[in-house]
């Protein structure tokens, strides 16, 4: 999921046609009073952190300016503030339009039809999530033939556009349908889209791109906004690597059995503070990998859960104490194993002997895990 | 009986000489799977685990009547290795291979559907009826026949729940791994009715994960057309909104999703929820004890 | 009896406020068609002929249960205007626009066949039952009611023929005019099952034009399904190949689709072919006065 | 149908990244010999006329030349020469490839499976209609995959082409398969498409541009080579206009009717030399200017064959009538109407009183004709 911040989502608007504010994108307040003294952007204007969090308006992210004096001081209150865990280090300057009503577009995946879905509401510029649901339309595209002339008029009447309005509409939505299959966007959502005068302006942009897509997505391979280190790392390796906001580190081979892990770890007090998903796979040499990447992340407990299917139990569990040796005293950590499957019974006796716990029941691995992490020995 | 694998299920495996391929021609052969061929281009005349290769479907169901693939090649080809099946006339194809595009997927679904050619997956496990056949990667040793229908969005988490089921003394007609992926080829929905209407299934699980709306599309289906019990259970119950839980698909967004409401959802249309996957074989045993056989 | 259309045939006449629309919209009338709804976006509220307009097809579908089209919009908007119509859940469109893009074709027939929406065209002169309904263009002056289907790729020609024929005392049970395009979405070896099977229908006269292999293909089928007797006529004998005759369809290429070639396929599948239109009146009347009714 | 010239059809697959032998267009025998000097066409090179005529190299409408002075010498004689009824106006210069083995590439339509179809032959360099149908591989392609990586193998495979050769045809099917949907082809042939060392290299390009999808595509808007002017007037007025090699002009309204009228004249021994279609349409505007255009097109004697079927025959009739007031004595020509249908009789009147025989039988009508062309009275 490659969330792109506001000014790229417009950069990739601009390639697209959709009208936009006039703007450009700033790093230090010298640039903001610059580009605002030179007109590149026109004054009054606005000045956005570059972050991914919603609420900026009210989180004080987001101030006006009237002047280039203004615009320095504008952003300097802004760079390198910490906005809900993200330091902000690009402003986004605009040009302050007179703006009508705000509406929003979007366009995404509806997972039981599997079609893409046109969402429109008249009562844009706040959370789609708020609004009331008869107050937005949903129209299911068709793959095989896109988004429709007659779909696009349905869109603009829904907002109750007319005239020059509902015209200048036509070729935004039109854009967004391009731009969700060309790009592989999972999701593209313009919120506000602001009547100016009698035209229909994208305020924002909001765009993400699949992941998965990116073998034929070259020019996002360098924005990765909303990754940790680790995260990255372990993206190379192919593990699922995701931080909360707990103590307890858990390795599991499958996103349903992590998550039911997770699940259990909670029902015995425990907080789950990184885990990692090595997939479908129980290669050890993937085993080995988390273990090590785990250790980096220097959690207070971890819990190994493991089902061996293709591999045999034994040849994981080999695996792991070579990994383990790896790992300096120093950096160690109580682990909790729990290996199950194929050739469970040598595997469980190879953990024994290198001194680790392994325990069959969930249950049972789970409340000494979460013991561990409390300071007790697992 | 059984559903969509059974006795008469004819598997070439697309992708055969990578790694996967390889090892899970072995594993399925094992089960007792008829592989009857392999394809990957430009290495016809060669041979897998003792299975012939081709270098196109076409020439692979020609030289052998196939009824089914397995697709394990990489996700930048999965989207032509289902194409070139369904043009050959498969009639069904199970989608090992993961983090395939769902704009991809979307094509192949619907590609799929107009010619009658049924997917399972992407990013999934497969199917499996114990002493029978099975088509996919789920380990040959969680298995014993048995009366118990199994369907589930899950991969190893499904491996756990079948093996916690055989081990105590029940089995499976037959378990169909969906795939974790937002856009599948088999949904719940798309599952149950088989299951209900499969003589010797006496009772269906549904493994479900938070993120989308299949479960409470699988509610209202079973609500309305399931007779059987239904066991459930659906992982994700802690995870935090906006964090993709290892699957592309299980992902809370925007408040949807929650494992709460999949929950109340299943259990209003009459699905008894377990809450840790442990739970899972004694619910089903009491639950076939008070059934009629 | 009749086929494709009868009294029960609803029609919304998409692109109504045109010229051609307006125009046809009251012959539709005159010949006894329900006309229920038009369809022209921005002029919901307004009248024609006395038919309601709406801004789509979804609310004329609402407010009218309308079960079939009629398209008259330009070709650059016909196929956008299709899809609507289809998506609207329309069982039958008449698509009588020509020009429209052959690769436009291509989608519009692809889409409204997984869909189960009927196309006929484009670039065709509609379907018209005596007595029942007419969807199209073709002039109400030349029907009779009588035992004869009509299929034809012309448009005036077939006027023409249906005119001989009901001058000469017989009738037509419905005339099909599938339009001279190179796609068309119902083609002859579509309509004659239909013509088959309905059983008013005594004879069948089919009317073919050079270029395509569509009359071949309807050779092979009449040999293999067609019970009634069939007479033929290919026009074009004359046309120099490479020349597109009127019709995009109309074309002799690369030494294919020549009026010889159909004539004998026709001839050898027991089609009496006759070889000038006016030969058509006498050739139909001698054989209904031999075939059983 | 905008057949581009072979140049112009190169244009498009050097847009879209096929594999081209380096050459030039040229309008003159200095341009010829200055292209060559310069390096711009490398030497050999051979020179070949821009007709749309097949058959160039047995014309004599293809030469060779080693130097510059060759090259000068090679464009004089083709420039200007008449082959198959075109004049030659331009050449192209093309560095002379060593060539393998010569295929065959086409994409074109199906009709009766109503999907594009990729045509292949391992026998190019020859009218695809003279090669043995089991020597051509047939694939038919779904609009909605488009040409799928399994058929473009299978296509190397029937070619016979292997390793890098394959590799190199790869990307030129998946070109082709672009720009049959991109801009809405007809078809799209490479014949011969020549093995050049280790790489296959489209020696012709034959590209058809539907006329129906113009309205998206000015840029083919100019090309109309194959168009006399009197075509282009009508294609203006929206009537389709057809010249053949006989003296009798048709006007009838329909394809269908047309063909079938020129069918009758041949039946009684008349050629038909031009005909004018006016479509479905009966509309007396149309006829009216289709008999005007008819006139310029001189003709020995024409057959107006209309049947009303919208508007009432005598409509038609009085609108008719009013056109041939329009025309000078001096360019009259000897005039057999039939007009059928909608208020027949009055019609058919109206004209009487002009002078116009009208015969409503098609045999006695046609042999009336045949006979005025031929000298006698209609």
């Amino acid at each position: 999921m490659v969330k792109l911040a506001e000014w790229r989502g417009k950069e990739v608007f601009r390639k697209y046609g959709i009208a936009l504010p006039k703007g450009t994108v700033v790093r230090s307040s010298a640039e903001a009073e610059a580009a605002t003294r030179t007109g590149t952007v026109p004054l009054p204007c606005v000045l956005k952190a570059q972050v991914l969090a919603g609420g900026r308006g009210k989180g004080g992210a987001v101030r006006f300016a009237a002047t280039p004096a203004e615009a320095r001081e504008a952003a300097e209150a802004i760079l390198g503030m910490e906005f809900k865990g993200e330091k902000v280090r690009e402003l986004l300057l605009e040009e302050k339009l007179a703006i009508g009503r705000e509406l929003y577009v979007s366009l995404t995946l509806d997972r039981s039809l599997r079609l893409p879905v046109l969402m429109v509401s008249p009562h844009g510029g706040v959370e789609i999530e708020s609004v009331d649901p008869t107050s937005i339309d949903r129209q299911p595209i068709h793959p095989f033939v896109g988004l429709a002339a007659y779909e696009r008029r349905r869109a603009a009447e829904f907002l109750g556009l007319t005239g020059p309005l509902a015209k200048s509409l036509d070729p935004i939505l039109a854009s967004l349908w391009e731009i969700f299959q060309k790009e592989d966007a999972e999701l593209v959502e313009i919120n506000p889209l602001a009547v100016v005068g009698d035209r229909v302006v994208a305020l924002d942009a909001k765009v993400i791109i699949e992941d998965d897509a990116a073998f034929r997505h070259s020019e996002y391979a360098e924005i990765r906004d909303d990754r940790t280190p680790l995260e990255e790392i372990a993206r190379e390796k192919e593990i699922a690597f995701v931080q909360l906001d707990g103590n307890i580190g858990v390795i599991a081979n499958g996103a349903g059995l992590t998550m039911a892990t997770l699940d259990v770890l909670q029902e015995y007090g425990g907080r789950p503070g990184v885990f990692l998903d090595l997939g479908g796979t129980d290669d050890p040499k993937k085993v080995a990998e988390a273990f090590l990447l785990m250790a980096r992340a220097a959690p207070r407990a971890v819990f190994l859960n493991v089902f061996g299917g293709v591999t045999r139990c034994d040849t994981v569990a080999t695996g792991l104490v070579e990994a383990m040796r790896q790992v300096p005293a120093s950096e160690r950590f109580p682990l909790v194993a729990r290996i199950r499957g194929n050739n469970e019974a040598e595997g469980v006796a190879i953990l024994r002997s290198a001194g680790i716990t392994s325990l069959p029941d969930l249950r049972e691995a789970g409340r000494a895990v979460v013991q561990a992490a409390q300071g007790g020995r697992p | 009986m059984s559903v969509l694998v059974d006795g008469r299920t004819r598997v070439v495996v697309q992708g055969i000489t990578g790694h996967q391929g390889t090892v899970h021609t072995r594993q399925m052969r094992l089960f007792g799977t008829q592989v009857v061929a392999g394809v990957t281009p430009g290495k016809e005349g060669s041979s897998v685990e003792g299975v012939p290769v081709y270098n196109s479907m076409a020439r692979a169901m020609a030289a052998t009547s196939a009824n089914a693939s397995c697709i394990f090649v990489p996700a930048p080809f999965a989207r032509d290795a289902l194409i070139e099946a369904v043009d050959a006339g498969i009639e069904l194809v199970v989608i090992v291979t993961e983090h395939i595009p769902f704009h991809d997927m979307l094509t192949m679904y619907h590609y799929a559907r107009i010619r009658g050619t049924r997917i399972i997956g992407p990013n999934c496990p497969g199917i499996a009826s114990p002493g029978l056949s099975k088509v996919g990667i789920i380990p040959n040793v969680v298995f014993r026949p048995g009366p118990v229908g199994v369907i589930s969005r899950s991969g190893t988490l499904t491996y756990e729940i079948v093996n916690g089921i055989s081990e105590h003394g029940l089995g499976e007609t037959t378990c169909i791994g969906l795939g974790g992926d937002p856009v599948n080829g088999t949904s719940f929905v798309d599952a149950l009715p088989l299951l209900e209407a499969d003589p010797e299934t006496r009772l269906i699980v549904m493994v479900g994960e938070i993120g989308g709306a299949a479960e409470e599309d699988a509610a209202d289906y079973i609500r309305q057309h399931v007779s059987k019990p239904v066991i459930g259970y659906i992982a994700g119950r802690s995870a935090p909104p906006g964090k993709r839980m290892g699957h592309a698909g299980a992902i809370v967004l925007r408040g949807k999703g929650t494992a709460e409401s999949k929950q109340a959802a299943l259990e209003s249309a009459g699905v008894q929820v377990a809450r840790f996957p442990y739970e899972i074989p004694d619910l089903v045993a009491a639950r076939l004890s008070r059934a009629p056989p």
